[in-house]
C-alpha cells in the first residue's frame, strides 16, 4: 500500500481536497482512454503492415536485407530499462524519496534519449548504407519507417514531457497528494515501452 | 462501483463546484466552455454545412434530370457527390447527433454541471469548423472525385483536393475521438447521485453506446487516412499495387471505421426517438432494458461486420459467410427496438406534435432501410445489387429517413432548451409532410432503378431509367422546400416564437426540471434520483430540485471560487 | 570489426535484458495486490515489459530473429 | 400482473380487425412477390440468376410482410390512441413497462427468421460457388474506361463484345490494368470487382441467349458513367464458334505481347544479380513471388525458375534457359491468369533484362 504511507489523514487533509480527488479520477480515466485510442492507431498500422507483409511478395521483399537484430535488441533494452527506471521514479515519489525520484527520472530521460539516438543511427545506416527509403522501397519502407517513426515520435514527445516533469518537480509543482502529472507521465512512458515490445517482435523477430 | 462513485459526490467535489459565469461575448458564445453553448455551436455549424451539402444534393438531382446529364460536367459531378457524401456523414450527421445533441442534452439528463473536460470539449468543437472549411475549400483545387469512400488506386489519381479531403477528415476524426473520450468519462463518472446506469434516460444510453465507437473506430480511420495522405503526398506505397501495396487494404481499414460509423450515426437518433415517444404518448417506454442493452449489442457487433461492404472485392469466399450471418444477427436487436417503439405507442395518449410526427416517421422509414439492409447482407443478393442505386436507396433510408428524421425530432423537441422558445407547430407539420413525401418520392424509386441496372456514381445513365430519375429529382425539390420551411421556422421562432417555459412538453427527464434555456451552472443543487423518468403515474423520481425554478441564487460550495 | 560490434550489442542486450526482466518481475511481484485502475494498468505494463526483456534476451542469444543469410 | 392481464385482454378498439386486415395484406404481399414476373423485366441469363431471384423473392416477401405489420400498427396506434379533445390535459396512457411474453416472442421469431435466412442464403451461395471449374476460361481486364477480353487460342485482346456459348460452364477471371472496376451484368445477377494486382474469378453457366449490358459498378474515374457500353452476347454453339474462329483469323498475326515488341536477343553477359534483385522488387514483385512455383500472386513464384527439375519448361513451352527467360521478359506474355507486359511497357532496358536474368539464375 504505497499510497497509504504518504497520504496521512483523510483525502480532505493536506490540500488534497474533494474536488481534486474527483477531478483526478476524471483525468485518469480520460488519459487511459486516450491511451486506448492511441493503441488503436498503432494497431491499425500494425494490421496494415501484417496485411501487406502477407500479400505474397515474401519478407523481406526482394532486394532488402533483414534488419540488424543484435543492434535492435541492445537498443530495445535501453528503452525497456527506461520503463523500469520510470516505474521506480513513481514508486520513490509515492514513498516521498524526492532525490531518488529525481535521479530515476533523469535516468529515464537519458535512456529514452539514448534509444532515440540508436534509432537515428539505425535509420541513417538503412538509408545511407542500404539505400532503403521511406517512399522508394515498396511496402518495406512504408511500413517500417511509418510505424517506427510514429513510435519514435511518441518517444520524443515522452522525453520532452518527462523533462518538463523534471523541471516542474524541481520547482515544487507537485505535492505528496497532487501528482497526477507524474502518474500520467509514467502511464504514457509504459505505454510507449509496451508498443515497442510489439514492434520489436514483429519487425525484428519474425 | 458506478453507484458508489455517483453517491460519493458531495458538496466539496465537482457536483458542488460552480464556475463563475463567463463575461464578455467571446468567452460566452465563441470560445465558450459551457457544454450547452458548445452543443448549440455544433448544431449551427452543422446546419450551415447541411445547407451547403444539401445544395450539392440538389445539384446531383438536377444533373440526373436528363439521361445524358448536361447540368454540370462529369468532372464537376464527381466532385459534387463526393463532397456531398463526405460532408453529410462527417460534417452534418455525426456532429449533429454527438457533438450537437450529445453536448447539449445528456449532461443535463444525468444531472451534471458540465462534461468532464470542458476545455477539451471546446477544442473538439473548434477543430470541426476548420476541418469543414478545409473539406469545402478542396473545390478550389479540384475536389475529391471517388465518392466518400475514396477507394485507391483511383483516389491516388485524384486531384490535389483529395489530399485536402484526407487531412480534413483526419481532423474531424481527431475531434470525434476527443468528444468520445469526453463523453465516456462524463457518463461513467459524473452522473448525479442515484442515477444508476439502469436509471439513465435512453438518450444517454444512445450516447453511451456511441462514445466508445467514436473513440476507437475513428482512430482506425485516422490511420487509413494518414496512410492515404502519405501515399499521395510523399509517395509512400501502401495502396498502389504497382509498388507492392494493396488497394484492398484501404477497404479493410476504411470499413473497419465506417461500419461502426453507421452506428455512430444511428444510435444517438435511436436515443432521441426513445425520449420523444414516451413523452408524447404519455406512457413509459416499452422494454427499457431491452432497448438500452440492444444499443450496446449493436455497438459491439458493429465492429465485427465491416467486411460485408467488401463481398465483391476479392475477399476469400470462406470469409463471406461469417460476415453475412453476423450482419443478419444485428437485425435481431434492431428489430427488438422497432417492436418496442411501436408497442410504446399502444395504449398511449398520443400528442401528434411535430417532434412526434418525425419520431413516427423515423420508425416507418428506418424500418424500411433496415429491411433493405438485410437484403444487402445476403451475399448472393449483394453480388447482384452491390454498387447500384439499390445501395444508394438503402443508406439514404437509414441516414436521412433514420438519422436526419431523428435530428429533426430532436430539434422540435429540444429547441426550447436551446432558445427558450417553441418552434412553430404549423410550419413544423408542413415541414414534416413535405419532407416525408419528398423523401419517399426521391429514394423509393432508387430501389428498382438499382435492381434493373443503374450503377452508383454516374453522371449520365441509360435512357430507360429517365422517368424514375426525373420523378426522384422533382421529389427531391419537394424535400428541399420542406427543409427551407424548417430553416424559416427556426429563424422566425428564435425571434418571435412562443415562450416555452421550463417544461412545454410535460417531459420528465432532468433537463425539463430547470429553466429554458438553463443557467450556465445547469442545476442550483445537484438532484438525487430515485427511479426511471418514464413512470407517468408516479411522482417525479427526483429530490433536490425545489429551488431550480425560483430566483434563489445557487448554493455555492466550499470548493467554488 | 563489424563482428565485434554485434557481439558487444548482443552481450549488452542479454545483460540489460536480465536486469530489466528481474526488476520488472520483482516490481510486479511487489505491486501484486495494489488497488485502483492505474495500478492494474501498471501491473499489466510491467508484465509486458518483462516479456519484452525476455524477448531481448532471446534475440541476444540468437534464439529468436536468427535468420539464415539471404544472398 | 392481474392488472396487466386485464389490459392485454382489452387491447383497444378495433385491434383485432386491424390485425386481420394487416394479415390479409401481408398474405397478399407474399403472394405478390411469389408471382411477380421478375424475369420479364430482367432476363435471367445464367443458371444461378434464378436462384438469386428466389432469394430476392423470399426476402422481399418476408420483408414486406414484416413491414406491413410494423407500419400498419404504427399508423393504427398513432390514430387510435391519439389524445382526444375530451381528455383532461394531464391524461396519461396505459402505464405498462414491458411484457416478457411479447418480448420473448419478438426476439425469438426474428432470431428464427435469421437462422432460416442464413440457411437459404448459404445454400444459394454454395450453388454460385460450386459452378463447374472445368469449362471455358475467359479473362476480362478492366481499363479506364472499357473491358477487354482474352480467350484461349485467340491472340491479343478483344475490345468490343464478349461472346459466350449457351450451356457451357464459364470461368471468368477478372483483373485490372489500372484502378478497381467492377464487372456486372444485371441479367446475370452477378458481379465482381476487377482489382489491379489480383485475379478474382466468377463461374457461371449461360442459360438464355441474348445480348446483355456489361456495366462497371465501381467508380473508376471521370468517365465511369460511360463504362456501360459493352455487351455480353450469349448465343448457340454454332454462332459462337463462327465468332470465335473469326477472331482467331482476324487476330492471327497479333502478338500476345501487348504491343508488338521485336528486337534481337539480349546479350546476357555482364548481368548483375544484386542490381537485378532491386529491379525485381520494383518491376516484378507485384505479380511474382520469390518462392516456390505454386506460390502464385498473379504469375507463379520464381524461386529457382532456372533450376527447378519439376518444371523444366517455361510457360510458353520453351525450355527454361536464361536466353528464353530473357525472351519472355522482352516480349511479355499473356497467360490464362494475367498479362505480363513487355520490356517497353515495363520500362526495361537490355541491361535491366540481363540483370534480372542474372538475379533469377542466382536463385536456387
Amino acid at each position: 500500500m504505497a499510497v497509504a504511507s504518504i497520504a496521512h489523514g483523510s483525502a480532505h487533509g493536506d490540500g488534497a481536497d474533494q474536488l481534486y480527488v474527483e477531478t483526478r479520477e476524471l483525468r485518469l480515466q480520460g488519459f487511459l482512454l486516450f491511451l486506448v485510442s492511441d493503441c488503436v492507431l498503432f494497431s491499425s498500422f500494425i494490421f496494415a503492415y501484417l496485411y501487406l507483409r502477407n500479400s505474397g511478395q515474401g519478407w523481406p521483399p526482394p532486394g532488402i536485407k533483414r534488419l540488424d537484430v543484435a543492434f535492435a535488441a541492445w537498443n530495445s533494452v535501453l528503452l525497456f530499462g527506461s520503463g523500469a527506471t520510470m516505474h521506480y521514479a513513481l514508486e520513490n515519489w509515492k514513498h516521498g524519496n524526492f532525490m531518488k525520484y529525481m535521479w530515476m527520472l533523469i535516468f529515464t530521460i537519458i535512456l529514452g534519449a539514448g534509444f532515440l539516438g540508436g534509432q537515428a543511427y539505425e535509420y541513417t545506416h538503412l538509408i545511407v548504407a542500404e539505400h532503403v527509403s521511406w517512399w522508394g522501397s515498396g511496402i518495406f519502407g512504408a511500413s517500417f519507417f511509418t510505424l517506427t517513426g510514429m513510435h519514435g515520435f511518441h518517444v520524443f514527445v515522452g522525453v520532452c514531457y518527462l523533462t518538463v516533469l523534471l523541471l516542474q518537480s524541481a520547482a515544487g509543482v507537485y505535492t505528496g497528494q497532487k501528482y497526477f502529472g507524474i502518474t500520467a507521465g509514467t502511464l504514457y512512458w509504459h505505454f510507449v515501452d509496451v508498443i515497442w515490445v510489439v514492434l520489436f517482435s514483429i519487425f525484428y523477430l519474425i | 462501483m458506478s453507484i458508489e462513485s455517483a453517491q460519493m459526490t458531495h458538496a466539496g467535489g465537482i457536483a458542488g463546484h460552480i464556475h463563475p459565469e463567463p463575461q464578455g461575448f467571446v468567452r460566452r458564445y465563441v470560445f465558450s466552455i459551457d457544454h450547452k453553448i458548445i452543443g448549440i455551436q455544433y448544431i449551427i455549424t452543422a446546419f450551415v454545412f447541411f445547407m451547403l451539402s444539401g445544395l450539392l444534393a440538389e445539384t446531383i438531382r438536377t444533373q440526373l434530370l436528363n439521361a445524358n446529364g448536361g447540368f454540370v460536367s462529369p468532372e464537376t459531378y464527381n466532385e459534387v457527390y463526393s463532397v456531398h457524401g463526405s460532408a453529410m456523414v462527417w460534417l452534418v450527421v455525426i456532429p449533429l447527433l454527438t457533438g450537437g445533441f450529445g453536448n447539449l442534452i445528456f449532461p443535463l439528463q444525468i444531472g451534471a454541471r458540465d462534461v468532464a473536460f470542458p476545455w477539451l470539449n471546446m477544442l473538439s468543437f473548434w477543430i470541426f469548423p476548420v476541418a469543414g472549411l478545409m473539406l469545402f475549400s478542396s473545390f478550389l483545387m479540384g475536389a475529391p472525385t471517388a465518392g466518400w469512400t475514396e477507394y485507391p488506386p483511383v483516389s491516388l489519381q485524384g486531384s490535389a483536393g483529395t489530399s485536402m479531403w484526407a487531412a480534413a477528415i483526419f481532423l474531424v476524426g481527431v475531434s470525434s475521438t476527443l468528444t468520445g473520450i469526453n463523453f465516456v468519462v462524463t457518463l461513467v463518472k459524473m452522473r448525479a447521485p442515484g442515477m444508476t446506469f439502469t436509471r439513465m434516460p435512453l438518450f444517454c444510453w444512445g450516447q453511451f453506446a456511441t462514445a466508445p465507437l467514436l473513440m476507437i473506430a475513428t482512430t482506425a480511420l485516422a490511420a487509413a487516412l494518414a496512410a492515404l495522405f502519405m501515399e499521395r503526398v510523399f509517395g509512400v506505397p501502401f495502396y498502389d499495387p504497382t509498388k507492392g501495396g494493396s488497394p484492398v487494404l484501404w477497404q479493410h481499414m476504411f470499413w473497419f471505421y465506417s461500419h461502426p460509423a453507421v452506428y455512430i450515426m444511428i444510435l444517438p437518433a435511436f436515443g432521441i426517438i426513445s425520449e420523444v415517444l414516451p413523452t408524447f404518448a404519455r406512457k413509459p417506454i416499452f422494454g427499457y432494458k431491452l432497448i438500452a442493452f440492444s444499443s450496446m449489442a449493436i455497438a459491439l457487433a458493429g465492429f465485427m461486420v465491416w467486411a460485408h461492404h467488401m463481398f465483391t472485392s476479392g475477399l476469400a469466399p470462406y470469409l463471406q459467410l461469417p460476415f453475412m450471418i453476423l450482419t443478419f444477427a444485428i437485425g435481431i436487436p434492431t428489430g427488438i427496438k422497432i417492436f418496442s417503439w411501436t408497442a410504446t405507442l399502444w395504449g398511449g395518449k398520443i400528442h401528434l406534435t411535430s417532434a412526434m410526427l418525425f419520431a413516427i416517421g423515423f420508425i416507418a422509414l428506418f424500418t424500411c432501410g433496415g429491411i433493405t439492409g438485410i437484403f444487402l447482407a445476403a451475399v448472393p443478393y449483394d453480388l447482384d445489387v452491390h454498387g447500384t442505386y439499390f445501395v444508394v436507396a438503402h443508406f439514404h433510408y437509414v441516414l436521412v429517413g433514420g438519422s436526419l428524421m431523428g435530428v429533426f425530432a430532436g430539434m422540435y423537441y429540444w429547441f426550447p432548451k436551446m432558445s427558450g422558445r417553441l418552434l412553430n407547430e404549423t410550419l413544423g407539420k408542413i415541414h414534416f409532410w413535405l419532407f416525408f413525401i419528398g423523401f419517399n418520392g426521391t429514394f423509393l424509386p432508387m430501389h428498382w432503378l438499382g435492381i434493373e441496372g443503374m450503377p452508383r456514381w454516374v453522371a449520365t445513365y441509360d435512357p430507360q431509367f429517365e422517368f424514375w430519375n426525373r420523378f426522384a429529382s422533382v421529389s427531391s425539390y419537394v424535400m428541399g422546400i420542406g427543409i427551407l420551411v424548417f430553416f424559416v421556422n427556426v429563424l422566425w421562432s428564435i425571434r418571435a416564437g412562443k415562450k416555452s417555459g421550463p417544461n412545454p412538453w410535460n417531459g420528465r427527464t432532468l433537463e425539463w426540471m430547470i429553466p429554458s434555456p438553463p443557467h450556465y451552472y445547469n442545476f442550483k443543487n445537484i438532484p438525487t434520483v430515485y427511479g426511471l423518468p418514464y413512470d407517468f403515474s408516479h411522482p417525479l423520481p427526483y429530490t433536490g430540485l425545489e429551488e431550480e425554478l425560483t430566483d434563489a441564487p445557487p448554493a455555492l460550495a466550499a470548493g467554488a471560487h | 570489426m563489424n563482428v565485434d560490434f554485434a557481439v558487444l550489442e548482443r552481450t549488452g542486450a542479454v545483460a540489460g535484458g536480465i536486469i530489466v526482466g528481474v526488476v520488472a518481475f520483482y516490481a510486479l511481484y511487489k505491486d501484486w495486490s495494489t488497488p485502483g485502475v492505474e495500478n492494474h494498468v501498471f501491473k499489466l505494463m510491467l508484465l509486458l515489459l518483462g516479456f519484452g526483456a525476455i524477448l531481448a534476451i532471446l534475440a541476444g542469444i540468437n534464439v529468436l530473429g536468427n535468420f539464415p543469410k539471404v544472398a | 400482473m392481474v392488472e396487466n392481464r386485464a389490459q392485454s385482454a382489452h387491447v383497444g378498439p378495433g385491434f383485432w380487425s386491424v390485425t386481420a386486415v394487416l394479415g390479409l395484406l401481408a398474405i397478399a404481399s407474399i403472394v405478390f412477390w411469389y408471382w411477380f414476373p421478375l424475369e420479364q423485366y430482367l432476363p435471367a441469363a445464367i443458371v444461378t440468376a434464378r436462384q438469386v431471384d428466389t432469394l430476392f423473392r423470399f426476402m422481399a416477401a418476408t420483408g414486406s410482410a414484416l413491414y406491413i405489420f410494423v407500419f400498419g400498427y404504427l399508423l393504427y396506434f398513432a390514430i387510435a390512441f391519439r389524445v382526444k379533445p375530451s381528455d383532461p390535459p394531464d391524461a396519461i396512457g396505459v402505464q405498462v413497462h414491458d411484457n416478457h411474453r411479447l418480448e420473448f416472442w419478438w426476439t425469438l421469431i426474428p432470431a428464427l427468421f435469421v437462422v432460416l435466412l442464413s440457411v437459404v442464403s448459404v445454400k444459394i451461395w454454395y450453388e454460385i460457388m460450386l459452378e463447374p471449374q472445368n469449362g471455358l476460361v475467359v479473362q476480362a481486364i478492366g481499363h479506364q474506361f472499357n473491358f477487354t477480353f482474352r480467350y484461349p487460342q485467340i491472340n491479343g485482346e478483344i475490345t468490343d463484345e464478349m461472346h459466350l456459348p449457351i450451356g457451357v460452364p464459364v470461368t471468368l477471371n477478372l483483373t485490372s490494368s489500372d484502378v478497381i472496376h467492377s464487372f456486372w451484368v444485371p441479367a446475370m445477377r452477378l458481379k465482381n470487382d476487377t482489382v489491379p494486382g489480383l485475379v478474382t474469378s466468377i463461374r457461371f453457366t449461360p442459360r438464355l441467349t441474348g445480348r446483355y449490358q456489361i456495366i462497371c459498378t465501381q467508380f473508376c474515374g471521370v468517365l465511369h458513367a460511360q463504362m456501360n457500353k459493352q455487351v455480353l452476347v450469349v448465343e448457340d454453339k454454332a454462332s459462337f464458334d463462327r465468332w470465335y474462329q473469326g477472331w482467331q483469323v482476324k487476330n492471327a498475326h497479333v502478338s500476345n505481347a501487348l504491343p508488338a515488341a521485336g528486337g534481337a536477343a539480349v546479350a546476357l553477359t555482364g548481368g548483375s544479380a544484386p542490381a537485378g534483385q532491386t529491379l525485381f522488387a520494383q518491376k516484378c514483385s507485384a505479380c511474382h513471388a520469390i518462392g516456390p512455383f505454386n506460390q502464385r500472386i498473379v504469375g507463379p513464384g520464381l524461386k529457382g525458375v532456372l533450376h527447378d527439375p519439376s518444371h523444366p519448361d517455361l510457360v510458353n513451352g520453351d525450355p527454361a534457359t536464361p536466353a528464353n527467360v530473357a525472351k519472355i521478359l522482352q516480349t511479355g506474355y499473356v497467360g490464362s491468369l494475367g498479362a505480363m507486359p513487355n520490356a517497353t511497357t515495363n520500362g526495361l532496358s537490355n541491361q535491366d533484362i540481363a540483370n534480372l536474368v542474372a538475379y533469377l539464375d542466382s536463385l536456387k
